[in-house]
């Protein structure tokens, strides 16, 4: 090992942080440098998606190599880390005060092993050559209306997490004898069921589906792109922030602290922004019609707890349910 | 039908001539056999015969028909190869019968086709019809191969392998039969029933057949005709006795059997017999040649290996015994004479003594048995 | 002490180090993944050997191992349809490719066909693109916005013209873009063979299909089978194409595997689904073994004879069309990739909404390095597999080591994402700290693509004589000697088809890249796999359009340059 | 250091027995041939010498070391494989190179086996030696293929890639040298000077020489002694004239050389000479036996053709001719006498006739000629 070496960082230079973040990696990039710029200390950016980060860090357990990790579509794989038993607690000075839920949003966690950097929002992306603003579904059951049958992409929950917060706040909200049978009848409306979370908005982009549930910084990072997509906040939503934490042992925690530190500042909160992300910091104004203001509204309440209990459950009984 | 024509046959390998203007004129059912040394072009021949050369110029012909432009599955010749060219995929018994098998394959209703193709491919899963069957097993028996008949070839010595080529070749009874040294690697007594077997096929079919050796003997014995080759020519053509009494050239005479070949020179004629001085010494011979520079031609049995001078003899010599060799029924010596080294062959008499090296000798040739070219 | 004296020999060394080699970096890593299974935790192994402490944590996992996961996977029935699905897939896509293969391999190795340098060229290009790229390209031209859909609606067709969203879609795609790893090494088989054997057959009144169905096709079986295996494997173990088509109804064990292991974390689950798919793998091993013992034909003999060209006309052109409409669907795809790659946007349209080089300008000012990484990547990988490969085949083919030969396939089978988490837990910690070297990368992307070296190498290799090393031997050169200045080079074929699919698959590779590729050594698949991760398809499809021509040019230079040499 | 030696050799191909208690001595230097039919186990035998085949059972000795145990390239056993097993990649140069090349790499420093390596793998990047260069010339030149020392030797007749086999063994100059037919598909002409350069190779270094042939003329010639062998088993090792002449069964016999085989009856003796009844002759004999039922052996250059009685013989016998063969310097006649159908050679003598088939001839045999056994 190398721990025996190396200042204490934060100074000019110092050891470098690692980041494992599954965001785009422009983005990482991006802040990464911002870092650098503002405290001289080197930042290495690790891009994978969330589940190869994950399982990385997993294998890693023994010597693990990363600091930071930042980003995973959401909070549901950092509540798996947790008890994964790869990422420890820290919570910025910044966040010290925040409510764990605030406008039924949990914000961070209870014990303090993540906080949130930005706003996700489960939507409808449409493409707008195929399917005019009045016409786009406006709440979840629209998307049963028979004029979308066929038209319809939304992630696997077999294989999304994404896809699996769809179907648990859908149901935490419904009961679940109704979610079973709306869920079926959505699957019907589907041309197409793609494991990734963002294949959907994807293929909204390209003509292959009207309608694609997904988060909304899919949709408006291809609309800044070019392409021929909207976003549809659906009335009643699953709204979750995109977290960032200290990873467990990792080889420079007083950085790793330091650079959580930095996400909530209006550095990087500004970068998010440019992104398409919804920033956390009210101060910082977000690129797209979406703001935390705009949204809090459609929050659906989410009990998180509900849905550690309830994840794995759902997901193998969706494998046997839906045909 | 069946005869085979040559003509002008020239044939390149990459700018290399291997062939130069060999014409051949071989009539149906005749046996003929191709005789010359290593690299000379025999194999070449042959496979431009059967297709699996492009001649770089020259026309070949199977009876009537020009053959150069047909493939080789169109020119009916079996081939037995140099190689042999077993398939090693296939157990003997299939490797006989592939052509049978083929030759079902024409006109026959679709039902038939598909099962002789599928026992092409596998002949565990479709048995052989009847006829097949016996034609194969009297063949196999032919070569005496019955017991290996379900080897698969790798697992067959060097001379079962060579059979199982002969018998492959053999049991399609083909327009014309090319054998290219198809017996080089049998013992003496396989030899000789395998070249009775051949002949006797050849005979029965009237089968058109060319054929390879090395073995003067074996073309002597079996050919009705045999070509000589040398150096991609074809020097002389003509029956066994006639290459053997009348080569046309040293090199056949040498190359028909072993000669003693001295150059001499004519002096004028006695008694009748020409008179050829070598040396300090002179032989009498019957031939005759309109040159004055001559090549004396002496086969070595027939140079009489004597105790004693002879009266019965008109060329009579001295000479030393240099070296003996053995060779089973007889016994060849080497034998100095004057500046020369003579060849000559007596037979052996088991428990008479070879003549050891330093014996004088006298030797007795008659004018017959000398020949001038 | 006698096994030590009769294995001591060079050859017998080089066989010991080959097997420490598959042992250390193949068979504990996948052995401490399939602990996981029970432990459901990760276990350190050889962290365990030098330290009390990791070796005390390491036996109270085991003490707390339970068999639930066994349990919840052999009772969940979807497992089992999704093992029957996967079957049922790689068994058709083996079929269909085998059919396809033998005219091209044929027309390749032994015609003067027509455009045969173009079509070779050509049948490289599918093993470049990644299988997401050419899933997405596929999607492209037959999907509901589709260019081909479109051309086909527009001549009077309804609906599509291909579902690409079926199992059929799935078949089509697979077999288009996998066909090459049978291609290359059935080439390989038929250049080798012997050419007196056809004469004979045609000299016996076979036509040449005939000699071709009865003689060379049955010569080339084993070579062919040994392909079939590498073709089964991959089709049966790529998600790239399933998770991106597979129809809702249609579920895949691998996908299935890749949904325990990337989605949830579930090590036991995917382990499990990975032990299932090994033993499925050697079951198919098994069979092809067990039917086609004892055939090694050795075509090649010690009577060499020479490798003639049929330049039957008739034949020759067929083969070129056929072989001209097989490449024809890679073909279009790529060019839908290339498109793409210059498109600002494309969507509903039959073609893009504008042009641009962006793309290519990011990737110059970007990417060069990762250029270079790739390349530099692959060729260590290169190399290593070739050396490996020679010997494995010859341990395999000479000797019988079945054992051998096994072990090399397994790592067709195991998915990247599984062998790769396996790698990183074994070699994390010290004593053997390898992550985040290039070399272990190198060692993993050899591991992981050297099947295809393998099975290309095993088959020219069954074709070789054994007399022709013996000879060699009995020359005086030890079996070591022999194998490397006379088997070797006649295997040359089969190396160089192999060669092309493993430089290929590892500069394409990403599963195990994105897990372990230390960032100073992050090759072009890694920029590409970013690419796709942050929607920008577009750059994606550039780069893999890069790849492709980098690729061409490379094959071009080292044919030259082996032209030259041999 | 070189004799060989092979104790109780046996060997089974999956349970097939090959070869039986196979027992050899081969003296250090001897020119030892195994001579038997096609399939009788001659290759197997080699390959156990050299290592390709594990026996059965038996031990195998080369000087006073026991090498059942050693690897084949330990052994330092040249050998001429029967399929010449030439190496189709290297040229004909590199592969007569070859054992030199493998020579150079032992014990020499790193540079130069590095050199050797890269030169065996292609020889245009790295020049050879010059006495490396020399001796394949050399031995290029004996065999005559000197101006075909680059071509491929997929480019080479027949006989051409036997040539090479045979040069790459000789080469090495091995302690034993094995040849499986080394001369099979070359001419006679060939055959003879090839006989030569192994003989001469063969004596100037003392190599201790095994020899397949299927000629047993070869066989005569060349070996010291000769092995008969029959369906895996040895029959009779001895000189080749002891072999000719005392055949221990009729098979040998008949095998060394061409036998009239035929069974009869011991009679009391007669002025010192057995007395045999056969059918309703008598035949006198030199020879004795110690049982009734005998087998009369008569070499057929022993019967001698003769138009009219002659007293010169003891034995005297009427036939007719069935079939004339002409072999060049012989013809060989079929002759029918009693039951029994005799072969009888005589010398051709050309301008006489040869005899028809259905003349009638007296044969004359001499009693010293007659063989019982
Ligand atoms: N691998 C094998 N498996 C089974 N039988 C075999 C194998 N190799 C050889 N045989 C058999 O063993 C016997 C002896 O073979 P061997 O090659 O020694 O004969 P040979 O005396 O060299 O004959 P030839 O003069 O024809 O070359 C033959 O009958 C052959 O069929
Ligand atoms: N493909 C080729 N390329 C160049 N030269 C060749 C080729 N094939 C044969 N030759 C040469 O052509 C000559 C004649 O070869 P061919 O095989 O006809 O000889 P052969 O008379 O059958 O000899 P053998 O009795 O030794 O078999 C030889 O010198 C040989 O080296
Ligand atoms: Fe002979
Ligand atoms: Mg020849
Ligand atoms: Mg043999």
């Amino acid at each position: 090992g190398e721990e025996s070496s190396g200042g204490e960082g934060g100074k000019e230079g110092g050891k470098p942080i690692t980041l494992y973040s599954p965001e785009t990696p422009e983005l990482s990039k991006e802040l990464a440098a911002k870092y650098e710029e503002l405290y001289g200390t080197k930042v290495n950016v690790n891009y994978a998606g969330t589940n190869v980060l994950v399982n990385k860090m997993m294998a890693e357990k023994g010597n693990p190599q990363a600091d930071v990790w930042y980003g995973g579509g959401g909070i549901l794989p950092f509540e798996a880390a947790v008890d994964k038993d790869i990422i420890t607690s820290y919570i910025p000075e910044s966040a010290k005060d925040w409510e764990v839920v605030e406008n039924g949003i949990k914000v961070k966690h209870q014990d303090g092993y993540y906080v949130g950097a930005e706003m996700f929002v489960l939507g409808f992306a449409y493409n707008t050559e195929l399917v005019s603003e009045e016409e786009a579904p406006k709440t979840w059951e629209d998307l049963l209306d028979p004029k979308w049958k066929g038209k319809i992409q939304f992630p696997n929950p077999a294989a999304s997490g994404t896809a699996t917060l769809m179907v648990l706040s859908y149901m935490m909200q419904h009961g679940e004898e109704v979610g079973w049978e709306y869920f079926q009848k959505l699957k019907d409306q589907a041309n197409s069921i793609p494991d990734s979370g963002s294949g959907p908005t994807k293929g909204a982009a390209m003509g292959e589906a009207h309608i694609a549930v997904g988060f909304d910084f899919m949709a408006y990072e291809h609309q800044a792109n070019g392409e021929t997509v909207d976003f549809i906040v659906p009335e009643k939503t699953p709204i979750l922030v995109n977290p960032v934490t200290l990873v467990k042992d990792g080889p420079n925690p007083e950085g790793g602290k330091k650079f959580m530190d930095f996400m909530l500042g209006k550095d990087a909160q500004q970068i998010l922004a440019d992104w398409y992300h919804i920033p956390i910091n009210p101060e910082v104004e977000s690129k797209t019609p979406l703001s935390l203001d705009k949204i809090k509204e459609h929050a659906v309440d989410l009990d998180i707890d509900w849905v550690n209990e309830n994840y794995d459950r759902i997901r193998d009984e969706w494998k046997t349910k839906i045909q | 039908m069946g005869s085979v024509v040559v003509e002008k046959l020239t044939k390149d390998f990459s700018g290399v001539t291997v062939l130069q203007n060999i014409n051949l004129d071989i009539k149906e059912g005749e046996f003929f056999a191709l005789l010359g040394p290593s690299g000379c072009g025999k194999t070449t021949t042959m496979r431009c015969i059967a297709g699996f050369e492009k001649p770089t110029s020259g026309v070949i012909r199977i009876g009537e028909k020009v053959i150069n432009g047909l493939t080789p599955n169109q020119r009916n010749c079996g081939m037995v190869f140099q190689s042999y060219a077993l398939f090693p995929h296939m157990n003997v018994f299939d490797n006989v019968a592939y052509s049978l098998n083929v030759k079902r394959l024409k006109g026959s209703n679709v039902l038939k086709k598909m099962a002789t193709y599928t026992r092409m491919l596998n002949s565990r899963l479709v048995k052989y019809p009847k006829d097949i069957e016996k034609k194969v097993r009297d063949i196999l028996e032919y070569v005496e191969l019955t017991e290996h008949a379900k080897k698969l070839t790798s697992a067959l010595s060097g001379g079962q392998q060579q059979r199982v080529a002969l018998a492959r070749a053999l049991v399609m009874e083909p327009e014309v039969l090319l054998m290219d040294e198809p017996l080089s690697n049998l013992d003496q007594k396989l030899r000789h029933t395998m070249r009775n077997t051949i002949r006797k096929i050849q005979q029965d079919l009237k089968i058109t057949t060319i054929f390879v050796t090395h073995d003067q003997e074996e073309a002597m014995s079996m050919a009705d005709r045999v070509a000589v080759m040398n150096e991609g020519e074809i020097l002389q053509i003509g029956t066994p006795t006639d290459l053997y009494s009348n080569p046309r050239t040293p090199f056949i005479a040498d190359f028909v059997g072993t000669s003693n070949i001295i150059p001499g020179e004519m002096l004028d004629p006695e008694d009748g017999l020409s008179v050829i001085q070598i040396g300090n010494q002179v032989v009498k011979s019957v031939s005759t040649a309109d040159k004055k520079a001559v090549q004396v031609i002496i086969r070595p049995e027939n140079i009489n290996v004597l105790k004693e001078e002879s009266k019965e003899y008109d060329n009579s010599f001295e000479g030393e015994i240099l070296f003996a060799t053995y060779l089973g029924s007889i016994v060849r010596y080497d034998i100095k004479v004057g500046d020369y080294t003579l060849t000559a062959d007596t037979t052996y008499e088991s428990g008479k003594n070879i003549l050891k090296a330093g014996t004088s000798v006298k030797l007795g040739v008659s004018p017959e048995r000398v020949l001038l070219i | 002490m006698k096994w030590l004296k009769r294995n001591f020999t060079g050859i017998g060394i080089v066989k010991l180090v080959i097997y420490a080699f598959f042992i250390l970096f193949l068979i504990i890593p996948l052995l401490s993944v399939f602990l996981v299974s029970f432990t459901n935790e990760p276990i350190n192994l050889f962290g365990s050997l030098i330290s009390m402490e990791t070796l005390q944590h390491t036996v109270s996992q085991f003490t707390h191992a339970t068999v639930d996961n066994f349990k919840s996977v052999f009772s969940n029935g979807t497992y089992f349809s999704a093992l029957l699905n996967s079957l049922r897939l790689s068994f058709l896509v083996s079929i269909i490719v085998l059919i396809v293969c033998v005219p091209i391999a044929y027309g390749i190795a032994r015609t003067k066909m027509p455009f045969k340098k173009t079509i070779s060229a050509l049948c490289t290009i599918p093993l470049i693109v990644p299988t997401f790229i050419s899933a997405y390209a596929f999607i492209i031209m037959f999907g509901r916005a589709g260019w081909v859909t479109y051309l086909y609606n527009s001549l009077g067709g309804e609906g599509f013209l291909i579902d690409p969203y079926s199992f059929t879609g799935i078949v089509l795609v697979q077999v288009f873009f996998f066909f090459p790893y049978a291609l290359w090494p059935m080439v390989a088989t038929f250049k080798v063979s012997d050419v007196s054997l056809e004469e004979a057959s045609r000299n016996m009144g076979s036509k040449s299909w005939l000699t071709f169905v009865t003689v060379t096709f049955p010569l080339a079986i084993p070579g062919m089978l040994s392909t079939a295996l590498v073709i089964f494997a991959v089709s049966f173990s790529d998600f790239g194409t399933p998770i991106i088509l597979a129809p809702t109804d249609l579920n895949l064990l691998v996908v299935e595997a890749y949904r325990e292991i990337a989605g949830f974390f579930n090590w036991g689950g995917a382990a499990i689904l990975t032990v299932i798919m090994i033993a499925v793998a050697g079951f198919v091993f098994w069979l092809q073994n067990h039917f086609f013992k004892g055939k090694d034909y050795g075509a090649l003999s010690g009577k060499p004879k020479q490798v003639k060209m049929n330049d039957n006309k008739l034949l020759s052109g067929s083969l070129s069309v056929f072989a001209g409409f097989v490449v024809l669907v890679p073909l279009l795809a790529m060019l839908t990739v290339f498109m793409q790659s210059i498109a600002t946007t494309w969507g509903v349209d039959p073609l893009p909404a504008g042009y641009t080089l962006n793309h290519y300008k990011d990737i110059f000012t970007n990417s060069l390095g990762n250029i270079q990484n790739s390349i530099i990547l692959a060729l260590g990988a290169l190399v290593l597999s070739i050396i490996i490969a020679t010997f494995v085949s010859y341990f395999v083919v000479r000797q019988n080591s079945t054992g051998l030969d096994f072990m090399t396939t397994v790592p067709l089978i195991v998915p990247g994402i599984a062998f790769g988490i396996a790698l990183i837990q074994t070699f994390n910690t010290a004593p053997l700290q390898l992550t985040g070297t290039a070399a272990i990368l190198i060692i993993a992307y050899s591991i992981r693509r050297l099947p295809y070296m393998v099975r290309s190498t095993v088959g020219t290799m069954k074709s070789i004589k054994g007399d022709i090393e013996e000879a060699a031997v009995n020359l005086g050169a030890s079996t070591l000697t022999a194998a490397v200045t006379v088997i070797g080079p006649l295997m040359l074929p089969g190396i160089a088809a192999g060669s092309i699919l493993v430089f290929i698959t590892v500069i394409k590779e990403t599963s195990i890249t994105i897990l372990m590729a230390p960032a100073e050594w992050a090759p072009m698949s890694l920029a590409i796999f970013q690419n796709i991760l942050r929607a920008e398809y577009y750059s994606a499809a550039a780069m893999s359009i890069v790849l492709v021509v980098l690729v061409l040019v490379l094959q071009a230079i080292a044919n030259r340059f082996s032209r030259k040499e041999l």
